[in-house]
């Protein structure tokens, strides 16, 4: 039987993931996006299953929220990329630091 | 069903979002040469929108769409000056803009758009509102950064901001969702009365301490403030300026409708992380403040200790604990508009004007820069009778007064270490002979010029007569 | 009753005075100058004159009335006022009178200076604050007057001030006096604090209630108010008096030009101490042990430092010792409770130390500002006046029958001698040796001086005549000098050479000898009944009759010829006798017998040159000791602990410290992600901890 | 218009600063006239004051009173005492002088020169009237800003170490005060000084408290151990913020421990008197010691600024052992006098004397002892006005250096024999120091070149001094009016510390 324990768990357990490749990952920016779209998805999972389990679809409305910012901000990362690339021709982040101290 | 009300209620950020939309296509089908109309009237728009904000005030708070939206005193005080903040912004950044072919039509309206967000974080009633109005006032600023495309520093500091900026909402949304589940409301309002009776579950301390973070990152406070010292040096200073503005409000607003309006009743928690935060920022702000040499980075790092003690007014979890803040705020960003404003005014074409050193012998060159800047330094610093000083004083009243003696004696203690680097830039301007060779020429733009001196004059006018403004951020908290 | 007006003029005159011819000097002119301050101090002269006669013929009554109030502080007030009783009335003339002298005397003196106007200024000052000194009936004025002139002895010591030993003595003059102004005060102070009262008469009055009050000094242990007062005072005195050991200024004050060390440093400011003690009588009565102190002290310096005169080869520096040992016989009077003894001693020494000072002046002059007395001798026949006023001067000194020296000497021999006070045998030995020790030195200098061989040449005509040497001794004014040491620096001509021979001075200089002569024979007589035996002074001296040893003395007083004859049968008269004997055999028949005598006594003659070693010792301990001290405090406390450590350490701390924590924004994404997520941690723990 | 009197003398001279700043360095003589007109105006406005003020009453006088901050009840609140009269007179007065000194010694932009001078008198003067504790701390902290800009600008080759040194240091002092004041504020729910004076605070809460407002003014006055802001602030500051910063600023922090600790934390300060005696007796033990050994003239004059306050902070403290212990109010007025009396007193030799050196310093710009020497040849008068104020600063009787010192001398020898006997060092050490730099510059022989080309001083120097003069022997020969102007306010204050909070 499945309760809300787990899913909470499993999306504890992707948030960490996320969270963890966000400063153990030094190589490029897109694997970036990619661990802050899997953190908001782990938020989701919360939300909907909390929302299913209080009988209360609020939770469910937010995700749709969620997803779609989540969209425009991926546009936006992406765009910055870019930019990055275009400017500084990589996206090594060991080699973006050039403001420090 | 939104009724006309809700749309009366929400007017002026409507208001906004049309205006907005209007300036950008204006602008797809405007000759460059003809910009600085769109300069004006985004002036005019943003001016409009004050007059809206304050004309429209109700005499109670009112919610609007089912409780999503809220306009009470707090958000007219917020909004009104977040907007004055942009209309400054506007004024200070054109000839800047226009030396460095950043004079576009996308920082106007991305300037608006990111103001609209301000105003529905500051006026949020549910978490959803909360969520929405943060990344629209981020996401804008995001691109803002970049505004510079061939700015190497510019793309880092937005690639930087943009990848901090996403984790810290992942991580606010993750609490988001904890309160959620302990909760079952995103209304601010059903959860205050619900985090009384829930007596306070694990989970929703939780979820709170996530939430903190976001604040702590929106207000850039200690450890959370690693991306402004990059970002306010990386953005082009028409964007730091802002950057260095409205948002503060804006996360005092957040902060104020989390944590008062939202989950006043586990203050005895919260005090005791902001006051964490309080130290860690008023430290490391102060200290490594003292080493910088970058202008740009070292109004970075007084802001990061500002915001230290903007949140010693916050711990004091009261009425004047909140009107102290807010009264912060509003200081803050009064001076740092006027702090960057100065920088604007000096920068031209090739030259940045970002390194302290190149104030040196500023009151040779130009007396009346010297004395602007020289009241915001000694504001920043706190020395009365400028501004900056009764704000500090505030808080640290309103620390003692929440029986955290201790913590109003830290602030004192790093107010000394601050005054250091603000007499630094007094020191270089003043008493050191201007480098040969350079010559500071100021922005002629005559517009510039009258704002900044009423600005920069105002924090001593405000030093002078700041009764009214403390009057009026006490009122809309009731006791 | 005596007039505030008349009062008020004579001691505002003098300062008038100054300030005519110190401001205005350069209008008004030499002549000008020296005519308004001679007028000033005349006419205080004449009237402190009428004064005294008002009060000796017993027309009035003694004045006492404050002019204004100087502070007035709840109970506690101090005042401007005078006291003018017998005492300070004989002090006024005396003062006025000598300073008149010396006022006519400088004419001639200081006529070839050019700092004429600023000189006749400075000692018109001088002669306001004695006189505000002996005329005021408070503490505070007292110490005004008290400081005042010390200034103007600072001012004078330092009139050549191109001489650096001028300007080593003045300043040295000024802080040893402080050093006594120092217990003074406090003495004042206690006065205040015991009686409650700045004012003479008040208290004088409430005096007795002294008696059995202690100074809580630490927990257990406890001082004798009167006593406290009566040192604290006394040290006063001693600087100003220069006492043993407070001494060491007053030879040194022989930088400055002869007429003050006659005015200042020999009649009138030294002995202010004197008049003080006297003055306070009433107080210095209620404590024995004060008044041993003060004998003691005065006794050592009446004959210690009279030794030392004896090895002397500056004419004013013999003199300057003779009159540290007189301040000594002085004291010593004081110390046994013999005030008028000591105030007597004080008038007629005022007379004949001003006329032996001047009268070195006039041999000064006539030697071209040599003073050194080997190159002198046989002058009796150039300056005729001079010799034989000096001779005047001298057997007063030694106090010879029927001179006015020995009236007060002899009384206060006799005087210690009648007293039992703890010490008074040693006093005694003192003062007889001393006499004889006087002797000597008085006699070896008038032989030195007037009579012998000539020792010096006259070398007429070498190609620049008296005009041209006035003009070179005018630009060389400052290196007249004043001991072998500084015979180097007197550039224009080697010892005892003259450019044309010693002549008697003008009148203005004589003038003064002689004036000053008459009182130095008669003024003995003529006071001795009254003012030693007849309580002339009034209530102005208070003595207890136990300690009233002067009554002692004047029960075989038969008038003053009876005096005068009886003591030719006394020991002192036989002890100067014995000097005379063998000064006269030394210097005047067998001269070689002063060398042979001085290597024989090599040990004892370097003691005396040396001065005991007193000054070399003072001076490495307190000016180098406070120097190294204070370079030490500089160097070691504000700027090594508080500046170095303190302030600009935690400055330099914080600075590092920033360095520190700077590093932590190390300009990587990642480590800015971590630091978010170390705060995380940190808040959850924090919680986590709270929760435990 | 004159019952705005107060607030008249303040913002005079700050508002005045206005056109002066206007006139720019293209007119600098506009700027100075302008300049010294104000001066003028609020000297005889401070004059004025003196006339309308009534000694005989010891109340608080010519009052205004004006809600400042609705919401915090905090008032803009002026009133003066005798004591404030007295230092607002000798703001003034200086005020001219320095104006006067610096007419044509500041060539580099002097219109800001002035300006600034200008605004410090005003704040200085509003130091003096506030009432109100937070008006008071405004004004107290608004003053560092022009001194630091006047030391920075005009001031000597280390003139930035010294400006931020003393910025700072005044700073550290005061921000704890101000932490003290709010923890009054909320327990008394006032700034007012009465009202605070008459809160009733535990001997803890008294306790923090002294030492919260000794750091602030101990700093101002300064008292060792920290003064070592001052030698360096004035070695470097040009003469005019030499003679202000000791002429008046240092009052400052005198004036202060009679607004804040003796009324507001009578027992703490009771209790901690001891340490404040004891840092006195310090200041004029091994600070004149310090002195001694000093190379240049305005660090030497520096030093004894020093140890002159230490008698001033003598005289207030030692007010409880009279009262408390003695019962001697008298005795305790005598002192209290004593300090006030010091503190013009020094008010106006330490600025005669700053304003000599700035004079050799004009000629020969060297403040080191040892490149003067015989400069009496050359400069007479001079030399006769450096003597008088030297004598001054020795405390010579007749000089009103003697009659402060005189007076907390009487007055702690009832306190303690001891206490006078280290007080009294300083007639010892105090002309030590002070006659052997007159030696070393004066006197001798003219020892250079440099010293023979000087000319004697000219009439506008001459004037200043001449002012100076006056002021030091009137004071020195007839004290009276000055301690009548103050009796009756010390004699209140004397017996408020009779009254315990607890």
């Amino acid at each position: 039987m499945i309760t809300l324990s787990h899913f909470i768990v499993l999306g504890a357990v992707l948030f960490c993931i996320a969270v963890a490749s966000l400063f153990i990952n030094r190589k490029n920016v897109i694997v970036l996006l990619m661990s802050i779209e899997l953190m908001l998805l782990a938020v989701n999972i919360n939300f909907v299953a909390f929302s299913r389990f209080l009988g209360d679809v609020a939770g469910q409305v937010f995700v749709f929220f969620i997803l779609t910012v989540a969209a425009a901000e991926t546009a936006i990362g992406l765009a910055i990329l870019v930019l990055l690339f275009r400017n500084r021709s990589t996206i090594n982040i060991a080699e973006i630091d050039s403001m420090k101290g | 069903m939104p009724n006309l009300n809700d749309i009366l209620i929400m007017l002026p950020e409507l208001y906004l979002v049309a205006a907005a939309c209007l300036l950008l296509l204006l602008d797809a089908f405007m000759k460059p040469e003809q910009r600085s109309l769109l300069h004006w009237l985004s002036i005019a728009v943003v001016l409009v929108a004050i007059y809206l904000v304050i004309s429209g005030q109700p005499e109670q708070p009112v919610r609007a769409f089912g409780g999503m939206f809220v306009r009470d005193g707090v958000a007219e005080i917020l909004k009104t000056f977040a907007l004055l903040c942009v209309a400054l912004v506007f004024v200070y950044s054109r000839s800047y803009l226009a030396d460095r072919k950043l004079y576009v039509g996308e920082f106007y309206t991305l300037m608006i758009f990111a103001v609209i967000g301000v105003m529905l974080l500051v006026s949020a009633g549910n978490l959803i509102t909360v969520y929405l109005g943060l990344e629209l006032l981020t996401l804008s600023s995001y691109a803002l950064v970049a505004l510079n495309r061939d700015s190497k520093l510019s793309s880092e500091a937005a690639v930087k901001y943009f990848v901090l900026g996403a984790l810290a909402s992942g991580m606010l949304l993750y609490g988001m969702s904890m309160v959620y589940g302990a909760t079952a409301t995103l209304d601010l309002a059903t959860l205050h009365g619900a985090a009384a009776h829930t007596g306070v579950p694990n989970l929703l301390l939780f979820g709170m301490i996530f939430m903190i973070i976001g604040i702590g990152f929106k207000l850039g406070a200690a450890p959370f403030h690693m991306w402004i010292p990059d970002v306010y040096q990386g953005a082009p200073t028409a964007v730091t300026i802002f950057i260095g503005s409205a948002p503060k409000l804006a996360a005092f607003g957040m902060a104020y409708r989390l944590l008062e309006a939202g989950l006043g009743d586990l203050s005895a928690h919260w005090q005791q992380m902001l006051a964490a935060l309080a130290v860690l920022s008023l430290a490391i702000g102060n200290l490594v403040a003292i080493v910088q040499t970058n202008l740009k980075r070292l109004l970075a790092y007084s802001t990061i200790s500002h915001m230290g003690y903007l949140l010693l007014g916050l711990v004091n979890a009261g009425p004047e604990g909140y009107a102290s803040a807010l009264f912060y705020a509003i200081s803050y960003a009064l001076m740092g508009t006027a702090a960057f404003g100065v920088i604007m005014a000096l920068a031209r074409a090739g030259f940045e004007c970002e390194e302290i050193d190149d104030l040196k012998g500023l009151n040779q060159r130009s007396p009346w820069m010297a004395f602007l800047m020289m009241l915001v330094m000694f504001s920043l610093a706190g020395v009365p009778p400028l501004f900056g000083f009764f704000a500090k004083f505030l808080v640290l009243q309103s620390a003692i007064h929440a029986g955290m003696l201790w913590l109003a004696i830290v602030g004192a203690v790093f107010a000394i270490i601050g005054l250091y680097y603000y007499l630094r830039v007094v020191k270089v301007m003043y008493f050191d002979a201007p480098v040969e060779g350079t010559e500071i020429k100021l922005q002629q733009d005559p517009a510039l010029r009258l704002v900044l001196s009423l600005n920069a004059l105002t924090l001593l006018v405000l030093g002078l007569a700041w009764g009214p403004l403390l009057g009026w951020c006490k009122s809309v908290f009731p006791g | 009753m005596i007039s505030t007006s008349i009062l008020l003029v004579i001691a505002l005159a003098p300062l008038l005075g100054c300030l005519l011819a110190g401001f205005l000097g350069k209008f008004i002119g030499r002549a000008g100058s020296h005519s308004v301050t001679i007028l000033g101090v005349a006419v205080s002269c004449a009237l402190s004159m009428y004064v005294l006669y008002q009060l000796c013929t017993g027309a009035v009554p003694v004045y006492n009335q404050n002019i204004y109030t100087w502070f007035e502080i709840g109970k506690y007030t101090a005042t401007v006022g005078f006291l003018i009783d017998k005492l300070s009335a004989m002090m006024m003339v005396v003062v006025t009178f000598v300073s008149l002298l010396v006022h006519i005397y400088t004419i001639g003196y200081m006529a070839e200076d050019d700092g004429y106007q600023r000189f006749f200024s400075y000692i018109s000052l001088f002669t306001f604050s004695m006189l505000m000194l002996v005329m005021s009936n408070n503490f505070m004025q007292l110490f005004f007057g008290w400081e005042a002139v010390g200034l103007v002895s600072y001012l004078l010591i330092g009139f050549w001030f191109k001489r650096p030993t001028a300007i080593f003595a003045n300043l040295k003059a000024f802080l040893v006096n402080r050093v006594g102004d120092f217990g003074f005060l406090l003495g004042i102070a206690a006065i205040l604090y015991f009686l409650g009262t700045l004012d003479y008469s008040a208290a004088f009055a409430n005096a007795p209630s002294l008696v059995g009050k202690t100074l809580q000094i630490t927990q257990n242990h406890a001082w004798d108010a009167a006593t406290v007062i009566g040192v604290l005072l006394f040290i006063g005195a001693m600087g100003k008096s220069a006492q043993v050991p407070l001494h060491v200024w007053l030879p040194d004050s022989m930088e400055g030009p002869t007429p003050i060390s006659a005015l200042i440093h020999a009649a009138t400011m030294v002995t202010a101490g004197i008049f003080m003690v006297a003055r306070m009588s009433p107080i210095f009565e209620l404590s024995e042990g004060a008044l041993s102190f003060i004998m003691v002290i005065g006794a050592t310096g009446a004959l210690f430092t009279g030794l030392i005169g004896i090895v002397q080869n500056d004419i004013k520096r013999v003199v300057a010792y003779s009159t540290l040992s007189q301040l000594g016989y002085m004291t010593v009077a004081l110390g046994v409770s013999a005030y008028s003894g000591a105030v007597f001693h004080l008038m007629t020494h005022a007379f004949f130390k001003a006329l032996l000072f001047l009268g070195a002046g006039s041999v000064i002059i006539a030697m071209h500002h040599e003073q050194d007395m080997r190159y002198m001798g046989g002058l009796r026949k150039y300056m005729p006046v001079t010799w034989i006023t000096m001779w005047i001067g001298s057997l007063a000194l030694c106090g010879v029958p029927f001179f006015a020296g020995f009236y007060s000497k002899d009384a206060i021999i006799e005087a210690v001698g009648e007293s039992h006070r703890w010490g008074a045998g040693y006093a005694y030995a003192c003062v007889l040796i001393g006499a004889f020790v006087t002797a000597l030195y008085t006699f070896r200098q008038m032989y030195l001086t007037f009579h012998g061989k000539e020792r010096f040449t006259v070398v007429a005509g070498h190609g620049h005549g008296h005009d041209a040497h006035a003009a070179h001794h005018d630009a060389h004014h400052g290196d007249a000098h004043h001991d072998d040491a500084h015979h180097d620096d007197h550039g224009h001509h080697e010892p005892g050479v003259l450019h044309h021979a010693p002549k008697e001075s003008p009148w203005v200089v004589t003038l003064p000898l002689v004036l000053l002569a008459i009182p130095s024979i008669v003024i003995g007589a003529i006071g001795v009944k009254s003012m030693l035996f007849g309580g002339w002074f009034g209530e102005a001296i208070h003595v207890n009759e136990a300690n009233d040893v002067l009554a002692e003395v004047g029960h075989e007083f038969h008038g003053w010829a009876a005096m005068a004859l009886h003591g030719f049968l006394q020991w002192p008269f036989f002890l100067v006798l014995a000097a005379f004997v063998i000064q006269t055999y030394i210097y005047l028949f067998n001269p070689s017998v002063a060398d042979k005598i001085k290597s024989a006594l090599k040990p004892l003659w370097t003691v005396l040159d040396r001065k005991y070693w007193v000054d070399d010792v003072y001076f490495a301990l307190f000016a180098k000791g406070g120097v190294k001290l204070g370079r030490a405090l500089w160097k070691g406390g504000d700027a090594a602990v508080i500046d170095g450590a303190l302030v600009n350490g935690s400055a330099s701390l914080v600075q590092r410290i920033a360095g520190g924590v700077r590093a932590l924004q190390s300009g990587y994404l990642y480590h800015y992600a971590f630091a978010m997520i170390l705060g995380l941690i940190l808040l959850l723990g924090g919680y986590w901890l709270v929760g435990q | 218009m004159f019952n705005h009197l107060l607030s008249l003398l303040i913002w005079l001279p700050i508002v005045g600063a206005i056109p002066v700043l206007l006139a720019g360095s293209g007119r600098p003589n506009t700027a100075r006239w302008i300049s010294l007109l104000v001066a003028v105006l609020t000297f005889v406005l401070s004059l004025f004051l003196l006339t309308q003020y009534n000694a005989a009453d010891s109340s608080k006088q010519l009052g205004e009173s004006y809600l400042w901050i609705a919401s915090l009840g905090v008032h803009y609140g002026l009133a003066v005492d005798g004591i404030a009269v007295a230092l607002i007179l000798l703001t003034s007065f200086v005020g001219i002088l320095v104006i006067v000194g610096a007419w044509e010694v500041i060539q580099n932009r002097p219109h800001q020169y002035m300006a600034a001078m200008l605004v410090l008198e005003g704040l200085m003067i509003g130091v003096f009237c506030a009432t109100d504790a937070l008006l008071f701390y405004v004004f107290f902290e608004a003053m560092l800003i022009p001194m630091f800009i006047l030391i920075g600008i005009w001031g000597g080759p280390r003139r930035v170490y010294a400006t931020l040194k003393f910025f700072i240091y005044t700073f550290l002092g005061s921000i704890f005060m101000l932490v003290g004041l709010i923890y009054l504020y909320l327990k008394a729910g006032s700034f007012d000084l009465a009202t605070l004076a008459a809160l009733p605070l535990s001997m803890r809460e008294q306790t923090w408290l002294f030492f919260a407002f000794l750091a602030a003014f101990a700093v101002k006055v300064p008292m060792v151990p920290v003064h070592t802001w001052l030698p360096d602030a004035h070695v470097e500051a040009p003469t005019g913020g030499s003679v202000v910063l000791a002429a008046v600023m240092l009052k400052i922090g005198g004036y202060g421990f009679l607004r804040f600790s003796l009324p507001i934390v009578p027992d703490a300060s009771e209790a901690y008197a001891w340490v404040v005696i004891g840092l006195s007796l310090i200041a004029v033990v091994y600070i004149g010691y310090i002195a001694l050994v000093q190379d240049d003239m305005k660090k030497l004059v520096a030093y004894s600024s020093v140890a002159h306050m230490g008698f001033v902070t003598l005289g207030i403290f030692i007010a409880f052992m009279l009262v408390r212990g003695a019962g001697n109010l008298d005795a305790t007025k005598l002192g209290m006098q004593g300090a006030m009396v010091q503190m013009i007193s020094h008010g106006f030799v330490s600025g005669a004397m700053f304003s000599c050196i700035g004079v050799l310093y004009d000629r020969l710009h060297s403040r080191q002892i040892k490149d003067y020497g015989g400069v009496i040849n050359v400069m007479p008068w001079f030399g006769f006005f450096y003597v008088l104020f030297a004598m001054a600063n020795s405390g010579l009787p007749g000089t009103s250096g003697f009659v402060g010192e005189f007076q907390v001398i009487l007055a702690s020898f009832q306190a303690n024999p001891w206490i006078a006997l280290f007080a009294a060092f300083t007639l010892i050490i105090g002309a030590a120091y002070t006659l052997w730099m007159v030696k070393r510059v004066l006197w001798g022989e003219v020892t250079n070149p440099h010293v023979a080309e000087m000319k004697d001083i000219n009439g506008r120097e001459a004037f200043v001094l001449i002012a100076f003069a006056a002021a030091v022997i009137a004071l020195g020969v007839w004290p009276q009016p000055l301690i009548h102007l103050m009796d009756s306010s010390v004699s209140q204050l004397v017996q408020q510390l009779g009254n315990h909070k607890i």
